[in-house]
């Protein structure tokens, strides 16, 4: 789960790490509005969107004063980067920057645990400079139990900074971005840039926050931040039904037990040239319902030519699970050609339900595949007939 | 042979009053699987279909000689559950449990490890020695013993590559489900090298997936210390970036984790890489 | 550091570990006021001293009714109790008991950490139990920074309870206790007994809880508790001067470097015959200020006869000891006979700078203690003839 | 030779800018130790009597090469110290400050362990290896070479006895102070077992006290493993019962810990028990 910079930045503000104070504004008369009320004088503007990149896209600049402030956010607000319209910008002091750094903790598949990554090179895209430079990239691997003493902190701090007044407050702002992470189950915590001004404070001029979503019941107040986008609204909605959902472009609606048997299942209908529609995870069972409630939800999809159902039978039956499809589709019509492929525990019973039911059966996922891409481009023959 | 668990492997069931935990126990017991008891706390002196239920972890390895742990309590007790074991003496311990905090298989997985324990998943099916013991969820009667051992991030495309095998007459000597989540325990690297090591295992089928740079670590690994040969099948070439696909692992990050960097890292490693899992069986006998 | 039981349990009330409350009470108006404001039927009375074997002492007792008080209370105020006079009593309410367990969280040696020691044999010395039982006390080491996770309590509680809701009470008091011991830096928690009343309840019907000395510093809360004896008032005197000292009952006072050279000069004043008069550390200095200091401490007690000063010069010169020597000695008039024994860096030039001296010098340790022994009995006749 | 340290020993003193820790790493120096760094967080950069200074342990390991630690840090910052020491490599940490919070100990040993380091003290006199390297607050000039072996938990006593093993030509090849604390890190087994296998010493001076049973527990261990002689002294037989004496380590408890258990334990064992620090160097030449 991710959440906006100014998120973020409300956040270290109740962990005690410094930042810039700012305002959300979502037009340009409340950027002007809140330009007054902070009594700013150069201010910088910033896009607020759930994706990366926002500077190389234009999405952060500095107003030199109220005039160019209010051009600057009309510029920004409405702004499409990498497909988020950006709907709310972040107006906050312009700092007099005197360095940039990196900083971020974040949870390492590698190393299996909590590490602390930090570079003096901060302000650029830090996997340039991992790419390019690793060795002015450090990690620091973090015990689960022992977390981060002092001296781990301190170290830290004096391997960004030399001046001890930067490594002291560098020493205490790790500690409280650590327990920020602990304490809200956060997965990244990413200060970029991590700056020291001119007058020599210690500044988090970003906040990248993203949270583990197995951890989310227990942070209800983490939870509640997350604004999931009308995308996002429908993948959520298939998950409280139990499904795993993914909107995709394509012309084959697919319905799979298990997520990499769903992968498995676009990559080989891309092989035979065809398009998935989405990713689709059902789970385990043969209960009818959800095999209706996927059916309503593919079939919203006004783009999928051709449905196609890839069921392993594993500790659920082959015939368990046809006769779970023919209960759902009785309650279902549509015209859509349906592809049914069953293999596994008791897979002869369950294809032979199947026998004179409209349904395309087909024994590999092979040959399924190759049916449901055949079936679609005839389709698309059709609808251009039509 | 076969790695990690046989015949004489003794099971404790952690979480066996819940309804899956009761499945699959009862599923596990009809495979042949010795399970030996299972764990409810405040139903100790209880028994779960002929299985005996006790309080703590510690009496089922004292009483019963459990060594082996499969984990189906409820994902905030998994943490509790797994140092549980680690401490009771279990020196193999299996997580189904799907949906737990990252920050608790971290502290749990450390904790483990120093008290000498390994551990499978969180957010996995589990393993098999087929014809010696089942422990996980996987459909047992799909398997057959053999000589190819199988390790995948995935539960339903494992068990359709090993249908395909065992279709084919390959049978295999162990199948591991490591789980698809961010942080795991046992993993490719761990896995290939006890396959590599087992007398029994002749070739390696790895299953794995988009997200995360496993795969190009285990192809390093591969190259530098397997000579058995290996078989493998990336899912997610074509999955968009920056999305979930069923599990938290299934992220392409950063420019890692693409199955194209995948695929070219086990190629290079010289992994026999298929482009459908039914592939599989035709290599391995040509080989 | 140690304090009374019924500190201990409001430590516990303070901790949310079930106790049975009661009052302190230093007369038997008290205890009898307490009785009638507690609205007790049955009443436990028992002595607050700092020393164990109380109930062997006599110095636990149930009171059946209200006339019982006043002569349980009047009979045990003012015992001596290995040498602990009772100055005050706990007056509680009398627990129907079903079973006495012991459990406990103490600093082992050995483990080199915390472990919890618990077993079912409690309300009885556990010394006894674990010489002639060791298979009925079982102890757990605790990882510092694990700490006590719920599986671990929940282990611990199941070795000594059978029934479910005993498990469950034990669990979480003894997470509780643990709790207690990190955050005041105790060095042993004791509940014994701890037992399970007749109405299912679990309670700690003792509470004794030992201090580290050394974390008092940040436990100024703790610290305050602490009623040190006369004897303990004089040690803690010294100690603020920078000694370490402890009172004994001989004629020889010892002024020594180093505690392990004062406990061997100890041992061989009575190898020789001789009875020391105390231990007393001076550290490693010269200051002659610190040797005016001990001398009156040591002067304070009539039953010395002989001072023996016991000196190792190591980093500290022997020369520079002897002019610290000089230097105290003449601001002090004594008619005690005193010896001195100088041995290490310079020994020679400390030595000479003593010649001439009322001082009795050594060379080694065997000389100086044998010399002080031989002047202690002699003076000795001397006390006796006057 | 000698154990544990030797004149290619590179130390670094934490709390170098401290009274005790600049006069004695001044000490040190003189003495010929390679005082390679100090450290006192917020001096890095400036200059301790010819010693470079850092602000992290870290930088003395990397740039001087430091790989053992002194530690003079006051009481309440010993945890973060020795924990510092240990993540930064260094092997063996040696902990003069005394009054250190027992929990603050056991948490600084068990991570210096889990590192690979080394803990001796705290609340001790240090080690010296006599003509080598003198890592500690002893005073050096009473030690001298040879190949007796040293152990004591005592400061002043040691001095004492190696002050009546000089005095009669017997020198020392390592003499460690193991320090008066309740929890502590190289205790006598550990040193004993050293010591045994150094070719260089012929013989071990064990010097103990009352409090704790380290001395009955070495005794058990001389029976089973060591085969050079071992001398010992135990001071506090006649201290009185439940009294501390000087360090919180000197407290008779529980029947365990007299003078006369564990004069009587090492007896059995075969060691030479004596009855004055004096009769030491005689029996030793005895033999």
């Amino acid at each position: 789960m991710k959440i906006h910079e100014y998120q973020g930045k409300e956040l270290f503000d109740q962990w005690g790490i410094t930042t810039v104070s700012g305002a959300v504004c979502r037009s340009v008369d409340e950027a002007l509005n809140a330009y007054d009320h902070l009594g700013l004088s150069r201010a910088v503007v910033k896009a607020q969107v759930l994706t990366g990149g926002r500077g190389k896209a234009g999405g952060v600049k500095i107003a030199k004063n109220r005039e160019e402030l209010a051009l600057i956010a009309a510029s920004i607000l409405g702004m499409d980067i990498k497909g988020y319209i950006v709907d709310r910008i972040l107006v906050a002091a312009a700092v007099d920057i005197a360095a940039e750094y990196y900083f971020s903790f974040v949870v390492d598949r590698n190393a299996k645990s909590v590490v602390m990554i930090m570079s003096r090179d901060g302000g650029v895209e830090i996997e340039e400079v991992a790419a390019k430079n690793p060795e002015r990239i450090h990690k620091i691997p973090i015990f689960p139990f022992v977390g981060v003493p002092d001296f781990l902190a301190r170290k830290a701090a004096s391997i960004l900074f030399d001046d001890w007044n930067h490594i002291v407050q560098a020493k205490e702002m790790i500690k409280k971005l650590y327990r920020l992470m602990v304490d809200t189950d956060a997965s990244l915590v990413e200060i970029n840039p991590l700056v020291i001004s001119k007058s020599g404070e210690l500044l988090a001029l970003d906040a990248k926050i993203n949270f583990d979503d197995n951890a989310m019941y227990r942070r209800p107040e983490i939870e509640k931040l997350f604004e999931p986008t009308p995308e996002e609204e429908k993948e959520l909605d298939a998950k409280a039904k139990g499904f795993s959902f993914v909107q995709l472009q394509g012309e084959i609606g697919c319905m799979v037990n298990g997520a990499g048997l769903a992968m498995a299942t676009m990559d080989l209908i891309k092989l035979y040239g065809g398009t998935p529609a989405n990713f689709l995870d059902i789970g385990g069972s043969s209960n009818p319902n959800k095999v209706v409630e996927a059916m309503k939800l593919l079939l919203s999809d006004t783009d999928v030519k051709v449905v196609l159902i890839n069921i392993f039978g594993g500790i659920t039956r082959c015939d368990d699970v046809a006769r779970g499809l023919l209960t759902a589709f009785n309650q279902i019509k549509t015209d859509i050609p349906i592809v049914i492929r069953l293999t596994g525990t008791n897979e002869k019973e369950g294809r032979e339900l199947l026998l004179g039911t409209p349904f395309h059966t087909a024994e590999t996922m092979g040959e399924a595949i190759k049916k449901a891409v055949e079936l679609s481009a005839r389709n698309h023959v059709i609808v251009h007939q039509a | 042979m076969s790695i990690l668990i046989d015949k004489n492997t003794k099971v404790v069931v952690q979480g066996i009053t819940g309804r899956d935990g009761g499945f699959h126990a009862a599923k596990m017991k009809e495979y042949g699987t010795k399970v030996v008891a299972g764990i409810s706390p405040g139903k100790g002196g209880t028994d779960a279909g002929g299985i005996p239920v006790y309080n703590t972890v510690r009496e089922s390895v004292e009483k019963e000689g459990a060594d082996t742990s499969i984990i189906f309590v409820p994902a905030p007790f998994v943490k509790d559950a797994v140092m549980e074991a680690a401490d009771a003496g279990i020196k193999l311990i299996i997580c189904i449990t799907e949906g737990v905090p990252t920050l608790d298989i971290i502290a749990a997985r450390h904790y483990a490890f120093a008290m000498g324990a390994k551990i499978i998943g969180p957010n996995c099916p589990g393993l098999i020695s087929p014809g010696k013991s089942l422990i996980g969820i996987m459909p047992g009667n799909i398997f057959m013993p053999g000589k190819t051992g199988v390790i995948s991030r995935s539960g339903t495309l494992t068990y359709e590559v090993v249908y395909n095998l065992t279709q084919a007459g390959i049978g295999q000597s162990t199948a591991v489900g490591i789980g698809g989540d961010p942080v795991a325990g046992l993993y490719f690297i761990d896995l290939l090298q006890m396959f590599q090591d087992d007398p029994d295992t002749d070739s390696i089928v790895m299953i794995g997936e988009i997200g995360g740079d496993a795969e190009e670590k285990a192809a390093a690994y591969i190259k530098a210390n397997i000579t058995k040969p290996v078989y493998s099948f990336i899912a997610g070439r074509t999955a968009p970036a920056d999305k979930r696909m069923g599990h938290a692992g299934a992220i392409i990050s950063s420019g890692s984790g693409s199955a194209g960097e995948k695929l070219a890292a086990l190629t290079a490693a010289g992994a026999h890489v298929v482009n459908e899992p039914a592939e599989i069986p035709a290599l391995i006998k040509k080989h």
